[in-house]
């Protein structure tokens, strides 16, 4: 049993542990969680701390480590060929501090939700189940494992969602399931074309290996996504074209890009903080990280192709995002928005194809991991206490709740790119990258990152507006007095949990060097990788 | 008068040599007989002997069939072919018989009646004995007569109870739909006889005559043909009886329908495509397209139609005419490999829908209604029972980490396959709709989960009901055995080589 | 001990920085448990001491020193934190160093009782790393992390009285408009970045760096951009026009604050950044640097004559003088650039801090006497020397340096502004001569504007009747000291021995800039003695209108002076320059308050708009689609139920349809 | 001389009057009367094809076995169809329409 699986399986055993201890030992189960989640974010960090910087990951095994590889089903199927499904784990740059990521946010959401009343058992056991399922996404090497991940994901969401959320949760929860499931079922698709195409060159076998499919060799001649005199037309699009888009869409409503972003606003609000939190701050980042990790490893030759057209997209989310936030009165929902277009500089930056564009997005998504927690953590501390989220309905808060003031506006300047914090860091560098991108030729224009930056500008505007029209000025609720009574400074368990996330925003955004030593090495392997189909 | 002198004793010979091949069906027919007298005797004496006899007439018939294992024979002049596949076949059918009958004993048994359980053992057997002969027979005949008998057993099956005007409606609609697709089958197959001389589908005359039969004639044979099958399976257009008949009968009868008979008409069916679809001649084609465009269409109305039920055991009904439009998918795969991707389609589906409807029956004697509005809430009531009819509800979207899934992994490949093979625009046509169907599934198969847990539920009395432990305990076992599957498919794969 | 002596100056100028920095986080910890301000204040003192002692007098004239401590690596880019200790950033460092100095000192007791004192100190802290750090900041991306930090706390110092919505629009406004600023500056990194590959100032602009060494054509489209991008930067910070809007406003904060970061040093730092880089700018971006400060020198200067508040008056004013500044740079003198910088930080932190003083008093009065008016209002000043003649001394000091009048640092650095940009328009021919005469006019205004300021608070006599008692008097020590430190670094002996030309000056002697154009002898006589007597003329004028009161523009008076001396040369020269004077600066203050500020509020509005439609379109259309398509299978499974209709025959009938249907197909086919 | 053709006519004939009558006629018994006429349209098929099949008499066997079961399901059918009159008072199908959507 490796360190990977023991962290992925560990949740596991939370919820077997929290479905078998009777319902009178109720105020337990957070417990285990907490336990759970803090032996992993240890194991996180021992992984973190263990890990060879040299080490260059994406296409070879040997770039990877922690790996652990079993066959796990092997199959003759006739002309079907042999089936080989590995149980095949392992992390590189890219994932490795998206792991510790996940870790931490998990250990926040436990944190958020320490006073979940309604039927715990439930609660706890799905979102451990939750929190495994992420964990594997975030290791598996093995295409079929990482869908199977993929997919296990989306049920404990839809009933945390559905069962723990706000008002319209149903219509929230469901939405949110059928849009990833569109996209991942066609990704499905995707997948069977390749595990055709694709041969492992030991055995000879048609593999779900994704190492295998990185390398053009591995690929058979005439199969439907070779490299070689592959004539496939589907509606007049190669082949190889196709898959990467359809991947790319799969991929996309999770980051979410404009127009595929609408299941997020419904369900960032509708979903319970702690929920929101895990959506935010983790659930993004899998549409990132699937980005990099399969679109652009496995078709390298579209990615060149296509990454204009990536780089336009992020360039509308962003603005389009901003623009949305601008125009929130629910500051949820206004965050939700400001995710969006937070996120569009990650695929801006993956889109530019430089060295700086991809680290940057990846920063990107750690810092907005961070921040948009925290965000959404800070929502939830109003909204507990008034069960309000209208910006016009508070006023003042400035002068009645300092310290959770003090939060707020580190947070809203750290994500707004104030230097010294995170996401100054990421998005500087997906706009310099993006930049660089036209002089190494990769296609993306130079116009895009001048419009990513309004984006940043946009985004300081809605970020301050806020600031003042719910903080500054004199104190007034629309509750009146009751409200005021309500609304207490944020209480120390608020504080254990907010402190350390800003504080770790703002160590990024000091050493940035404490992700990019980590990244370095798999990311000029990654651009390497797809450059030379330039 | 001399020839037949002369031929008599070869074909006695030929006949008793057969019988070793017919030992499966020959425990069954015993059963059969077994069970009739036992109603009419022991019964008085012992409640359950019956219900005895018919499970060791199964499971003898289960043991006989899989000595036949390995063992490719044909007898009875080549009526009857023994090979691998029809022992899976009938393996998957006794096995899910043999659920039928517990569900159905359970369900019953308790219930005071005028009529007497132990008639319904033997037409099961019956039943069951139609469905073996139609996973080994090539022969025309033979599968004519085989259908009516699992047909008319059916009929009674639906019928025998009519406890209220709900079954008796579904009855008639039953035995009057199905006795006119039989008729307008027979016609067909009288013409295809007319066109070949030869009953045997397989036999090279019987093609041949088909590749120079006039063309209109044989579609007009072919499409009628399809009428009796499409009627034993319910793909669309032959489906419209189902769904009254599923929710009209008794939960454990529907139980029986949506499964078994679907088996061995699917088993023929591949039987008679894989023959005639290997020429490149008209009627190949013809064939090819039909059976592609049925599994188009019958996927999307299905599944369509179901968004709108409210009646679960209505809304299965229509799942399950969607999944034969996956089935029919599979079944073209199944050109493509080997047949135990189809068997385990087959076995998966029979497992989920055996388990779904094992619950609904639970359900439904503990809260009186098949209506989803009135679970609202009851997750908290039965979690686990919930949570199993969640899970089946992925398996049967086909999301891992499920049986569901994999089933439906390797239909697409081979359906792939075959695109990658031929460009053919139907392969393509056939899995985007595999596709965005599974999808469309999800809201109605969610609405359980939606009911159950999402929604808060003002507290419905349970009725007092006598032991349901037993369905309770084999749907959850089936239920899990999904899972279980899920994660590792190769404990069935292996087991269909 | 003897260690402590000999410590190399790098780490000097790095403690000079981390020292504010320490006091901010031990203030930020303490949090109201201390409103002493001791600790930024012994923070500052240090510094100030080290940067002196350690820094400034080590480095200055010796050769220039840098090092380099590795930050991060980013692909193969490397990046360092670096610093850069040469003339000019010593200079820079030092001059923030000792201005912070006497404001801290003046604010412990201007702002004595204010309930967010701790907030105050900590901020003002913060402000103080962030603008040393940019100072000696050899990277480029460190400086813009110093240059947005400097922004930030100038957002919180504005916003001060954070319950004061005025104040919370200014900040807001300022930072906003910082912003567009700062995204030319990322821009004009990300360019330079992927021209030379790094962002380091010696590696580019270094005596051997990429820039001179590469083939790179200083006029391509791409250099000219960065020019300009980073001149974006630079007018947002310096508040030019039209990017000064936000100055103005910013006033809202406390008036030691406005001293300190919106006079002396925060707005220099666009000055400074213009002159580090100053290599990268070819002869176009120059002229728009320098054509975009005559505009905001000459606009802002008729902006000011018309205020009657005290500090908006000295907004416009500090706003003028930083025209002045971007001209020097634009003409290839940043030397002089640097030189006006350090004495306008000196004298117009003065105007401040004694502007502040009267304001105290003023609001002390109209505690006393519960009064309404508004305390910064000169129209309810005058006659301010008899109660507080220090204050009054000081700032007739200050504004003898504004004004450049002779024995003053203003005088000096002025006229060496001036007669370098006469040399240039000269050498340049053309339509550049309108620029120096442009910078002349503004210089008659200065004095003008300055003068109507001093008269109207201090002489006369006070504009309303405060009853028998009155509460003004001086400003206590704690504030009057700092004042005086500062009027004393306002005269010429600390910039230069030989009071009438800046050719001896230490500062221009220090940086040396080889310039373009040759040197006129001639200017540099005539120029200072226009630019006095144009100066005195002015005063004469205003101190007949503001302490005479013979004031043109009121009826009574005027026309009995008309009748009186009709061929006054004196009432001439008012109805031909000075009407006009006043006429426009009211009209292009009016044009800059409706039309350049309604643009900026104008933009606001409308993307606000734009993003109210962008949220319909995504409710409606792109969450409309979606949920559409939902609906359309919702709606196609329903109409797929009608065949469900429970009438067996019916059933029947369509099951035989549809394979009639199927059979006809075939046939047809 | 009878050929081939009149019975195939014929038959054709027989399996559209039966396929009239089940679609037709409001009398569940009368629907069942039309199944029997198709069932004896395809019957009548047989035999007269049987004639060219000196084999193995197929189709007369077939015929043979039809006959059987169509008699079975029409028993079976006309039970069903008491039933359902002892619960609706009523065999026409159009009036019992209690399961639909």
């Amino acid at each position: 049993m490796g360190l990977l699986s023991l962290l992925i399986f560990l949740p596991l055993l939370a919820t077997a542990l929290i479905l078998l201890l009777p319902a009178t030992m109720r105020q337990s189960y957070k417990y285990i969680a907490l336990g759970i989640t803090v032996v992993q974010f240890a194991l996180s960090g021992w992984l973190y701390s263990q890990f060879d910087n040299a080490a260059s990951g994406i296409n070879q095994i040997n770039g990877f480590q922690f790996v652990e590889q079993l066959p796990w089903i092997r199959l003759d199927l006739g002309s079907l060929g042999q089936l080989e499904i590995d149980y095949f784990l392992g992390v590189d740059g890219v994932s490795l501090p998206l792991l510790v990521l996940s870790a931490f946010v998990m250990l926040m959401a436990i944190g958020a939700s320490w006073n979940v009343t309604k039927s715990t058992k439930g609660y706890f056991s799905l979102l451990m189940l939750l929190n495994m399922a992420v964990m594997g996404i975030f290791c598996a090497l093995d295409f079929f494992l990482f869908y199977i991940f993929y997919e296990v994901m989306l049920l404990p969401l839809y009933f945390l969602i559905g069962i723990w959320g706000g008002v319209n949760r149903e219509y929230a929860a469901i939405k949110f399931f059928i849009y990833t499931l569109f996209g991942s079922v066609f990704m499905l698709l995707i997948i069977v074309g390749l595990y055709f195409s694709v041969i492992n060159p030991e055995t000879g076998a048609n593999t779900f290996n994704m190492l295998h499919m990185m390398n053009p060799n591995n690929y058979v001649d005439g199969s439907f996504f070779a490299y070689l005199n592959n004539y496939y037309e589907v509606l007049g699009i190669p082949a190889r074209m196709l898959g990467f888009i359809v991947l790319f869409i799969a991929f996309a409503i999770k980051i979410p890009i404009v127009p595929l972003h609408t299941w997020l606003p419904d369900a960032h609000v509708e979903a319970p903080t702690p929920v929101s939190i895990i959506l935010a701050g983790i659930l993004l980042k899998i549409g990132g990280y699937g980005i990099i990790r399969v679109c652009l490893s496995i078709f390298p030759d579209a990615a060149v192709d296509a990454n204009w057209w990536l780089g336009l997209i992020g360039v509308i989310s962003i603005l389009y995002g901003a623009l949305n936030a601008l125009a929130q009165k629910d500051l949820k929902r206004l965050i939700a928005y400001s995710s969006v277009s937070h996120m569009g500089f990650v695929l801006l930056g993956v889109a530019s194809l430089t060295a700086e564009g991809i680290s940057g997005a990846l920063f990107q998504m750690l810092s907005h991991g961070f921040l948009s927690a925290a965000l959404f953590f800070l929502v939830g501390v109003i909204y507990d206490r008034v069960h309000d989220r209208n910006i016009y309905n508070f006023r003042g808060l400035a002068t009645h709740m300092p310290a959770y003031t003090g939060f707020v506006a580190v947070a809203f300047f750290a994500s707004l790119g104030l230097p010294g914090f995170s996401a100054f860091i990421g998005e500087a560098f997906v706009i310099i990258g993006t930049f660089n991108a036209e002089s190494v030729g990769t296609g993306v224009s130079r116009w895009m990152a001048i419009a990513g930056s309004v984006g940043i500008l946009l985004s300081a505007s809605y970020l301050l507006w806020t600031l003042q029209r719910m903080f500054f000025g004199q104190t007034r609720f629309k509750g009146g007095e009751d409200w005021a009574t309500l609304l207490t400074d944020v209480s120390a368990r608020e504080r254990t949990i907010l402190f350390p996330t800003l504080t770790l925003a703002l160590l990024l955004g000091i050493m940035p060097s404490l992700v990019f030593d980590k990244m370095n090495a798999t990311v000029l392997n990654l651009v390497s990788l797809v450059t030379q189909y330039l | 008068m001399q020839d037949i002198n002369i031929q008599l004793p070869s074909i006695l010979d030929q006949v008793i040599q057969s019988i070793p091949a017919f030992k499966a069906e020959l425990a069954l027919i015993f059963a059969f007989l077994g069970s009739i007298l036992a109603t009419l005797f022991l019964d008085k004496i012992w409640k359950q002997s019956s219900f005895v006899i018919t499970i060791i007439g199964i499971v003898a018939s289960l043991i006989l069939s899989t000595q036949q294992l390995g063992a490719p024979q044909n007898g009875f002049f080549g009526m009857l072919i023994i090979d691998d596949f029809s022992v899976y076949a009938r393996g998957i059918i006794q096995v899910a018989l043999l659920i039928c009958v517990i569900f159905i004993q359970q369900h019953f048994h308790h219930k005071k009646f005028s009529k007497n359980l132990g008639d319904v053992y033997s037409i099961l057997l019956a039943a069951a004995l139609g469905m073996n002969i139609l996973t080994m027979t090539s022969n025309w005949l033979l599968a004519f007569i085989a259908i009516e008998t699992v047909s008319i057993s059916s009929y009674i099956l639906v019928g025998y109870f009519s406890e209220n005007k709900k079954q008796s409606e579904a009855s008639m609609k039953y035995v009057l739909f199905g006795s006119v697709s039989a008729a307008v089958m027979l016609y067909g197959l009288s013409l295809i006889y007319g066109f070949t001389g030869n009953l045997d589908f397989t036999s090279f005359e019987h093609i041949q005559g088909l590749i120079e039969a006039p063309k209109i004639l044989l579609s007009i044979a072919l499409l009628f043909m399809f009428v009796g099958i499409g009627f034993k399976l319910s793909f669309v257009p032959f489906h419209m009886w189902a769904p009254d008949v599923y929710e009209g009968a008794p939960t454990p009868i529907t139980t029986f329908l949506s499964t078994v008979p679907k088996i061995g008409a699917l088993v023929l069916l591949a039987r008679l495509f894989e023959e005639w679809t290997s020429t490149s001649f008209f009627f190949s084609e013809l064939v090819l397209v039909l059976v592609s465009v049925a599994a188009i269409v019958t996927m999307l109305a299905g599944n369509l139609i179901a968004l709108r039920q409210s009646n679960i055991k209505r809304m299965m009904a229509y799942s399950s005419i969607g999944h034969t439009g996956f089935l029919l998918m599979a079944l073209v795969g199944n050109l493509a490999s080997e047949p135990q991707v189809l068997l385990f389609y087959i076995a998966v589906y029979t497992i989920m829908n055996l388990a779904v409807f094992g619950l609904i029956d639970i359900l439904e004697q503990k809260t009186g209604s098949a209506q989803l509005e009135n679970y609202q809430g009851l997750g908290k009531q039965f979690p686990i029972l919930f949570s199993i009819l969640t899970l089946l509800g992925i398996s049967l979207v086909g999301l891992p980490p499920t049986a569901g899934f994999v089933g439906k992994l390797f239909v697409f490949t081979s359906i792939f396959d075959l695109f990658q093979f031929n460009n053919n625009r139907y392969y393509l046509i056939l899995l985007v709709v595999g596709a965005l169907t599974s999808v469309i599934s999800l809201f109605y198969y969610f609405k359980i989960p939606l009911f159950a847990f999402l929604r808060k539920g003002n507290e419905i009395k349970i009725l007092p009901t006598t032991s349901t432990q037993i369905v309770y305990i084999t749907a959850i076992l089936l239920g899990v055995s999904t899972l279980v599957l899920g994660i590792f498919p190769s404990i069935l794969l292996s087991l269909f080589r | 001990m003897n260690y402590l002596l000999n410590i190399s100056p790098i780490v000097a100028s790095m403690l000079v920085v981390l020292l504010p920095f320490v006091a901010f986080i031990i203030q930020a910890i303490l949090g109201k448990k201390s409103t002493s301000g001791i600790f930024s204040l012994v923070a500052i003192l240090l510094s100030t001491i080290l940067s002196g002692v350690f820094v400034f007098a080590e480095v200055w004239n010796g050769k220039p020193l840098h090092a380099d401590y590795t930050w991060f690596t980013i692909g193969e880019k490397t990046f360092n934190i670096g610093i850069l200790l040469n003339n000019m950033t010593v200079l820079m460092q030092f001059i923030v160093c000792i201005i912070a100095l006497p404001v801290h000192i003046y604010s412990k007791s201007y702002l004595k009782g204010d309930s967010g004192l701790h907030r105050y100190w900590m901020y003002l802290s913060l402000f103080c790393f962030a603008m040393l750090g940019l100072t000696i900041s050899k990277n480029l991306l460190v400086m813009y992390i110093f240059w947005e930090l400097v922004g930030f706390a100038s957002y919180l110092l504005i916003g001060f009285w954070f319950t004061k919505e005025s104040a919370v629009q200014a900040n807001k406004k300022a930072f906003l408009i910082n912003r567009i600023g700062d995204l030319g500056f990322l821009i004009g990194l990300a360019i330079l970045f992927s021209t030379f590959g790094t962002l380091d100032l010696v590696e580019i602009v270094g005596k051997d760096g990429l820039f001179f060494q590469s083939i790179i054509d200083i006029n391509s489209g791409l250099i000219t951009a960065a020019g300009i991008c980073f001149f974006l930067g630079a007018m947002a910070k310096s508040a030019q026009f039209p990017l000064h809007l936000w100055l103005p406003d910013a006033m809202e904060g406390p008036t030691s604050v406005s001293s300190l970061i919106h006079a002396a040093t925060m707005v220099a730092a666009g000055v400074f950044l213009l002159s580090s880089i100053f290599p990268l700018f070819n002869g176009t971006v120059l002229l728009i640097i320098a054509i975009i400060g005559t505009i905001t020198a000459i606009t802002s200067a008729f902006f000011a004559v018309a205020q009657y508040d005290i500090k908006k008056v000295l907004a416009f004013s500090t706003i003028s003088q930083l025209g002045y500044m971007m001209v020097a740079v634009g003409i290839g003198a940043w030397d002089a650039a640097m030189f006006h910088l350090a004495t306008h930080a000196f004298f117009k932190c003065l105007l401040f801090l004694s502007a502040g003083a009267v304001i105290h008093e003023m609001a002390h009065l109209k505690a006393h006497t519960n009064l309404d008016f508004d305390p910064q209002d000169l129209r309810n000043m005058g006659g301010l020397r008899q109660y507080m003649p220090k204050t009054f001394v000081m700032m007739a000091i200050a504004s003898l340096a504004l004004a450049g009048f002779p024995l003053t640092s203003g005088f000096l650095s002025k006229d060496a502004i001036v007669i370098s940009a006469f040399e240039w328009a000269i050498q340049q021919g053309g339509l550049t001569i309108v620029i120096p005469i442009v910078l002349v006019i503004v210089s008659i205004l200065t004095a003008f504007y300055i003068g109507r300021l001093i008269f109207k608070a201090f002489f006369g006599t006070l504009r309303f009747d405060v009853g028998d008692k009155v509460h003004l008097h001086e400003a206590p020590k704690t504030m009057l000291i700092p004042m005086a430190f500062l009027a004393v670094c306002s005269l010429f002996i600390v910039f230069s021995w030989n009071p009438f030309s800046y050719a001896n000056a230490a500062i221009l002697n220090g940086l040396v800039v080889n310039y373009t154009f040759p040197e006129i002898h001639a200017l540099h006589t005539i120029i200072p003695i226009v630019l006095t007597a144009t100066a005195l003329i002015s005063w004469v004028i205003g101190y007949s209108w503001y302490v005479k009161g013979k004031y043109p523009l009121n009826a009574n008076s005027s026309w009995i002076d008309f009748a009186q001396n009709q061929f006054d040369m004196n009432e001439w020269m008012m109805r031909a320059f000075v009407n006009p004077t006043f006429k426009i600066g009211k009209i292009s203050f009016w044009f800059d308050k409706y039309i350049v500020d309604g643009i900026v509020n104008g933009s606001a509005y409308i993307t606000r708009q734009v993003s109210a439609l962008i949220t319909w379109i995504d409710k409606y259309i792109v969450d409309g689609i979606v949920n559409g398509v939902a609906s359309l299978a919702y709606e196609l499974g329903n109409a797929l139920r009608t065949f469900q209709n429970g009438r067996l025959q019916s059933y029947l009938g369509l099951t035989m349809t549809v394979v009639l249907i199927g059979i006809i197909y075939l046939i047809l086919k | 001389m009878i050929t081939l053709t009149h019975f195939l006519v014929v038959s054709a004939c027989i399996f559209c009057i039966g396929l009239y009558t089940v679609l037709a006629k409001r009398n569940a018994i009368m629907i069942l009367v039309g199944i029997e006429l198709m069932i004896n349209a395809a019957i009548l098929n047989f035999v007269a094809f049987s004639k060219y099949d000196k084999i193995n008499y197929g189709g007369q066997v077939f015929a043979l076995f039809a006959i059987v079961l169509a008699a079975a399901s029409v028993a079976v059918g006309l039970a069903i169809i008491l039933n359902v009159y002892r619960h609706y008072k009523t065999i026409n199908p159009d009036n019992i329409t209690d399961l639909r959507d």
